[in-house]
């Protein structure tokens, strides 16, 4: 492929997110947080696209990276999971981007967005970038995707070592590597770190943590009035643009929006009747359709302990490093999915099982994520004693061979039908 | 296989046989627990096993069904996609095979051995259990870091037993362990040669057995079996020369099914063979504790360190020193790291010269149905290459 | 001369009965739960045509599924090497095969001489194999032979999200539930196993000529699936299913008559199993005919023979050659026992033994 | 206590029709007040219209009545495409409703259709409290028993009797349905060949246990009750009791049990119709 049309491929996106915001201007009923949320991709996908004519260093990042750093850095990040998955929800490439990822060798077994990220480099349909940027959390995944996309790229790459426990020596240890990191970015940009922008973005990270959990707490209402459509939006801004202004932005406009619908008396749903609670998440193409069919059954989404609940804890501004090693600590992935499973995990799960007044939970088994299914047992049996009952779909969040629609639906329709019947 | 004139009936051999057999649950393992003496188990290559021996415990390794057999409960606690390799050690533990285990160690290596840890714990609470935090570095920070995993699972051990590990009992530990090594260092080399006096199958035997009973015993019975194959005459030969790499694979009928197809298995890159015994613990010029973890972070890597060269380079070493003619390459489904290796290495290895199988299997297959076509094809092809 | 080559299948059993370069017999039947009578059956089967027994046939090959079980065959092969090998007898041309049979679907890489090079084979599931086509052919009610055909007549062929077996077909039943005409349907599926097989083979990456071989290389809706998503037009054998049984034959044919290749005069006599090879390979540019083998061999295997065209030289005696595993115990045990024997007692060092 | 005993009493001469339109199979049931009075079974054929038409005219005319009156209730994967009646509930509510009505004391119950295996949980108000079913490229199905039987050229019950008989059992691959054929094959191609009752033995434990583990998800609770046709298959109900270590509850005609559940919910909706 010649650079023109590969580059063609991000600015699909751009186009795609474009016309979305502007198809929201036109809709009286639609979320400004959301028309917002469409310019902050177009605008993200826009700078990949331009990062090389800019002259600026392009890095392809693993997912939960700490992406605060090359912000700081004016470096270009390009999340290669998320942008793998819209690649394949917009460009409706699946099927070529995992075949790809299989003529490489890669067992079907593989977390499909990882495959895919193999065959989207292999097509070279993505900008080239200058870095690989990968890291172990979330999973082993994650950690063996790295040396592979180095190799089909050929670029240089760094492998920042997340350490699996929280001990003291740990932290020291990720501190550390993040040094590393630093310099290794330092001199593949030539640019030097601007510590005091690190500390601003800091400071908004701090904030947007704070506005996370405050939108949490606002989805205990009830009704409760955030859709399983924001869920996604939610997590994607700060896979994509942590401690950025913008992010901060649209988070607060979004807490807003939800306090207005409370204060309406309105919920996400016009008749909330099922208050679920999500595992994982669910497959990325089946979303809008999911939409569709929780107003019609009046089911709403209120919590997702796996990647909306953050651990307590605040970051320190004039401690940048230390801040951004801590934050890997507060994810909500590290608890439940990433690290040890810890009694305050499983807590939590029943916590917010009570606060939130769920009537059933969602697990959505994503084959490709094997340390996650490994505790739908263990949450079973926690709901149950508590007489909550969970479904669990087995399902591929980017490949829809695994299940179809239909079969989800069909799940869905007798879950609520089981519910009705409590 | 042929060969000429294998005597079958190495005493020592067949004593290995015997602690296979019956494992988990051995004579040696209920005698100790009967003089009420703890036994601890432990999950992957990357948990120090000096340090718990030194405590005065024996360290078994958990490892699950030598077949492929239907994984009920496996399936339903760790769910489907989790490797055959840990449901069926979980399966194992549920079922009450592991119910004499006084504590369980592991390190977080892979999704798959951590999950299998936090279930077992969640499950089958054991009275003392242990993570290690393995770093996937080879860095000095890396290296400063799993320092202060192992003094922390020292210091665990200690508290739980209220006893005091000592440099001495840590040192004795080491050079017992370090002499496993060497032994089976030596009946390593006795494959390089042309006309090996122990089969790949055989030697499955040996190494599993040098994980289920003391190590003491084991070193003896060691010395004395290579004696014998020093005297037996024993002489393998096959159509090809192979190595075997992939997922955790302990299952001798595999290994079996590939010589009885006429391909001589002469080494390994397997958690449970090489990359057990391969690198002694230097205590020259390092503290025991200090020169265990550096012996345990630096050994013949996992799939799951980076970076990946390392240990492509070690295999390619192998096959060099082994004149290996192909390798074959069984990976467990649902064993990412090693999944993920299959393109770099297949073209690292073909860069060499050599040709790789890549097998799909469960854990514990013997090897059977199509599998074992695709082996006898793959040495079919080595034949008509050598040609 | 003849000889025969046995393939049985998962599902079908073969064999084919070439007489030096013809094939004089061949036959098609059912794999049934016994092997050995299929084994029986089968050779039975195909001796018809030719009105020949047993005992007509010099040397016998088996491969497939039940290779080993073939109570009559010399020695075994597997099936990727005998399909490479015998497509070669019809197309030397060929470098890439996609044998799709029964249970299995491989991706074959072979050189001029129809040598295995490189091969991938389906993983642990059976989507796109013939038995999957199967299951799909009884639940569209269409007999499996009729499928292709219908499969071409498809007006607009729907896209099937699954291809594991156990799940298109429940999808095949909802989309016939929804009155989905059944040669759309097929199309659907034909394309979504096309795609996994273009995968298999890109893997051990294609080159010209392409074939396909085996029982779905019958089906010409699949087979014009394939050729679309490959890009190119497969050379067909006129009976792709035989092809493995044909290469065992021709392996049969090999084995026997030991390997004349003209650059060297070497030739080979002996067998291989899984054991190992067991070949005394002569050297007819050296061999003087002096015949100081003959006298030194202990069993006598050896005789002068004088091809008319060529001078004399030493080959191993015909009674021989199926007994050499019983007759040569192999220059190492036989030169520790005897002072004298082929190889030493051979001047212009033009006899070797492999082992 | 369970509403549709409570029924009976305060609704008099009332006849529901349950209808169940499987893949293979439509089935029908005419419930009365003093129970079944009528049942139906037979293909959907090409037309599922028309086929579940005539099964539920044998339901009725058996009842003694014309359908067209009656209330009734479908389920089963071909509910949605047929006009018989608007009303529609799961196959898994009506199961539990069907086996709750033939055993009050039911808390487990295990469907096993031909096509695929659902397990269902039944609080002790008899209401459906979670189910699970087969996953991907599972063989616990009956028509894989079926399939397998075919290939050994044994009917059903004989493969499940050898089964009982044997010493070894042979290893079955635990993937995909289709691909344990082979491994089959290649036991029955192996030299020397796996003793046919091993391999039978192999084939009911890599279904039962299959089938086990899905109970395991929801969690085994006593009593069990077994429904769909493959109930029918007795070695396979004795596997299934010797594996899970107790006895299972066998209806006398186990694939009408979502039929029967699905008449019951016509009833209890019928009934809350007259009380309103």
């Amino acid at each position: 492929m010649t650079t023109a049309e590969h580059k063609s491929d991000v600015d699909t996106l751009v186009r795609m997110y474009r016309m979305l915001a502007r198809m929201n201007r036109s809709r009286p009923e639609a979320r400004g947080s959301q028309t917002l949320y469409f310019n902050l991709l177009a605008e993200y996908y826009t700078r990949v696209s331009n990062a090389h004519r800019d002259g600026k260093l392009l890095a392809a990042h693993t997912v939960f990276f700490p992406t605060e750093i090359l912000y700081a850095m004016d470096i270009v990040p390009m999340h290669t999971e998320m942008t793998t998955w819209l690649h394949a929800l917009f460009l409706r490439e699946q099927a070529e981007l995992l075949a790809k990822g299989a003529e490489l060798g890669l067992a079907p077994e593989i977390c499909s967005p990882h495959r895919g990220v193999a065959g989207i480099f292999a097509m070279d349909a993505i900008p080239h970038p200058d870095v690989i940027l990968w890291s172990n959390l979330i999973c082993d995944n994650t950690a063996k995707a790295g040396e592979l996309m180095m190799e089909l790229s050929n670029s240089p790459g760094f492998f920042l070592d997340n350490p699996f426990q929280d001990s003291p020596g740990e932290m020291d240890y990720l501190v550390g590597e993040l040094e590393e990191m630093v310099h290794f970015l330092e001199e593949k940009s030539g640019r030097k770190m601007d510590w005091n922008k690190l500390s601003e973005m800091i400071e908004h990270t701090d904030r947007e943590i704070e506005l996370y959990r405050e939108i949490s707490e606002l989805r205990k209402a009830v009704p409760s009035p955030m859709s399983i459509v924001g869920y996604l939006e939610l997590l994607s801004a700060d896979y994509m643009f942590p401690g950025q202004p913008e992010a901060l932005q649209y988070l607060t406009l979004l807490r807003d929006e939800l306090k207005e619908t409370i204060q309406e008396g309105k919920g996400a749903v016009s008749q909330e009747r099922f208050r679920l609670m999500t595992l994982f998440v669910p497959p990325m193409y089946m979303i809008s359709s999911l939409g569709n069919l929780f107003e019609e059954k009046g089911a709403v989404s209120v919590v997702e302990p796996m990647f909306t609940r953050w651990s307590e804890g605040k970051l320190d501004p004039d401690r940048p490093l230390e801040s951004v090693a801590k934050k890997s600590f507060l994810i909500p992935e590290r608890r439940s999915m990433y690290g040890p499973l810890s009694q305050q995990a499983l807590q939590d799960i029943t916590d917010s099982a009570e606060q939130y007044k769920i009537d059933g939970a969602i697990y959505w088994a994503f084959m490709g994520c094997r340390h996650t299914c490994a505790t739908i047992k263990v949450m079973k049996d926690l709901l149950n004693e508590i007489d909550i009952p969970m479904l669990t779909i087995d399902c591929d969040i980017v490949d829809p061979t695994i299940t179809s629609e239909e079969e989800v639906r069909d799940k869905l329709e007798q879950f609520f039908e089981m519910l009705e019947d409590r | 296989m042929t060969y000429s004139n294998v005597t079958d009936k190495l005493i020592n051999l067949e004593r290995f046989r015997i602690v296979n057999r019956s494992f988990p649950k051995t004579e040696e393992i209920l005698d100790l627990k009967r003089q009420d003496r703890k036994v601890f188990g432990w999950l992957c290559t990357y948990v120090p096993e000096e340090i718990i021996h030194a405590a005065g415990i024996l360290p078994v390794r958990i490892t699950g069904y030598t077949q492929e057999t239907e994984l009920d409960d496996g399936s339903a606690y760790l769910y489907i996609n989790n490797c055959s390799f840990s449901r069926s050690c979980l399966q194992m533990g549920l079922k009450g095979e592991y119910d004499y285990l006084d504590g369980l160690v592991a390190g977080s290596t892979c999704d798959g051995s951590r999950r299998l840890f936090d279930l077992w714990q969640h499950y089958l609470e054991v009275p003392f259990h242990h993570m290690l935090t393995v770093p996937r570095k080879y860095t000095e920070r890396a290296h400063k870091l799993y320092y202060e995993q192992v003094v922390m699972l020292k210091e665990h051990l200690e508290q739980h037993l209220d006893t005091e590990i000592t440099d001495e009992a840590l040192l004795k530990s080491i050079s017992v362990y370090n002499e496993s090594r060497e032994l089976l260092k030596k009946l390593y080399q006795l494959r390089m040669v042309d006309k090996p006096p122990i089969s790949g199958a055989e030697t499955m035997e040996v190494l599993n057995a040098s994980q289920r009973m003391p190590k003491e015993q084991f070193n003896q019975y060691l010395r004395e079996l290579l004696d014998e194959l020093a005297v037996s005459g024993n002489e393998y030969r096959g159509r090809s020369r192979l190595m075997v790499t992939g997922s955790v694979m302990n299952n001798p009928e595999f290994i079996r099914s590939i010589e009885e197809l006429g391909g001589l298995v002469v080494t390994d890159e397997l958690c449970t063979s090489t990359r057990y015994w391969s690198d002694p613990v230097d205590v020259d010029n390092h503290s025991p504790l200090e020169a265990i973890s550096r012996r345990y972070l630096n050994n013949f890597p996992c799939a799951r360190m980076v970076p990946s060269e390392r240990r492509f380079d070690r295999i390619l070493q192998m096959a060099h020193d082994y004149k290996v003619d192909g390798v074959i390459s069984q990976i467990i489904r649902y064993c990412v790291p090693y999944a993920h290796d299959i393109p770099l290495l297949t073209d690292r290895l073909e860069k060499a010269g050599i040709p790789i199988l890549a097998l799909d299997v469960e854990y514990g297959t013997s090897g059977s149905g199509q599998i074992s076509t695709r082996v006898q094809a793959f040495l079919e092809m080595l034949e008509t290459r050598k040609k | 001369m003849i000889f025969t080559g046995i393939d049985i299948g998962s599902r079908a059993a073969k064999a084919i009965i070439i007489d030096d370069d013809a094939i004089i017999g061949s036959t098609i039947g059912d794999t049934g739960p016994e092997s050995v009578k299929t084994a029986h059956m089968t050779i039975e089967a195909a001796m018809k045509g030719p009105g020949i027994s047993l005992d007509d046939i010099s040397y016998i090959v088996a491969t497939g599924y039940g290779r080993v079980l073939v109570p009559f065959a010399g020695e075994n092969i597997s099936e990727i090497s005998c399909h490479a090998r015998g497509i070669n007898w019809y197309y030397p041309s060929v470098r890439t095969i996609l044998d799709m049979g029964g249970q299995d679907c491989k991706a074959i890489r072979s050189d001029a001489e129809g040598h295995v090079t490189n091969f991938v084979m389906n993983d642990k599931c059976a989507g796109g194999t013939g038995r999957f086509l199967e299951m799909i052919a009884d639940v569209l009610e269409t007999p499996l032979s009729e499928i292709g055909e219908l499969a071409l007549q498809t007006a607009n062929e729907i896209p099937f999200n699954t291809i594991c077996a156990v799940f298109a077909k429940s999808e095949a039943l909802a989309h016939l539930r929804h009155g989905i005409a059944r040669s759309d349907i097929l199309a659907g599926l034909n394309d979504a196993i096309a795609v996994r097989c273009l995968t298999l083979l890109k893997k051990v990456s294609i080159e010209k000529d392409f074939t396909i071989t085996g029982g779905i290389a019958k089906n010409k809706g699949m087979v014009a699936k394939i050729s679309e998503k490959v890009g190119l037009e497969p050379v067909l054998a006129e009976d792709p299913q035989l092809i493995g049984a044909l290469g065992a034959a021709i392996y049969a044919r090999e084995r026997y008559l030991g390997k004349e290749s003209e650059d060297t005069g070497k030739v080979q006599y002996g067998y291989n199993d899984a054991t190992g090879d067991y070949y005394i390979t002569i050297d007819s540019e050296r061999c003087d005919s002096c015949g100081e083998c003959v006298s030194a061999c202990p069993e006598a295997i050896f005789e002068i023979v004088t091809e008319d065209g060529h001078r004399p030289k030493a080959v191993v005696a015909e009674s021989a050659r199926k007994r050499l595993s019983i007759l040569c115990p192999g220059y190492d045990s036989c030169s520790s026992s005897f002072k004298v024997n082929c190889r030493s007692a051979c001047s212009k060092d033009a006899i070797s033994l492999s082992w | 206590m369970n509403s549709s005993l409570r029924c009976w009493k305060t609704v008099r001469t009332m006849k529901t029709l349950g209808i169940d339109i499987g893949s293979l199979n439509v089935k029908a049931i005419v419930l009365g007040d003093e129970g079944v009075i009528g049942t139906g079974i037979g293909p959907p054929g090409d037309d599922i219209e028309a086929g579940a038409r005539s099964v539920l005219e044998l339901a009725t005319r058996q009842a003694g009545l014309n359908s067209d009156s009656l209330p009734s209730v479908a389920t089963g994967v071909g509910a949605k495409l047929v006009s018989i009646t608007p009303q529609q509930k799961s196959i898994t509510t009506c199961l539990a409703r069907g086996a709750r009505y033939m055993f009050p004391t039911v808390r487990l119950v295990i469907d096993m259709g031909a096509e695929s295996t659902t397990v269902i949980k039944v609080n002790e108000r008899g209401r459906l409290a979670d189910w699970a079913n087969h996953d991907k490229c599972a063989s616990g199905t009956g028509l894989f028993l079926e399939q397998m039987a075919k290939l050994m050229n044994l009917p059903l019950e004989q493969m499940a009797k050898l089964s009982l008989q044997a010493k070894g059992r042979a290893d079955i691959s635990n993937t995909c349905a289709v691909f344990a054929e082979s491994e089959v094959i290649s036991h029955v191609h192996r030299d020397p060949p796996t003793p046919m009752e091993d391999i039978a033995a192999g084939i009911y434990y890599s279904v039962v246990s299959r089938i086990i583990s899905l109970c395991k998800r929801v969690g085994i609770e006593k009593d069990i009750v077994i429904t769909g046709g493959m109930a029918l298959n007795e070695g396979l109900v004795n596997i299934m009791e010797q594996e899970l270590g107790c006895e299972v509850l066998k209806p006398e005609a186990p694939q009408t049990i979502a039929a029967l559940g699905a008449a019951i919910i016509a009833r209890e909706n019928a009934e809350k119709g007259i009380k309103t």
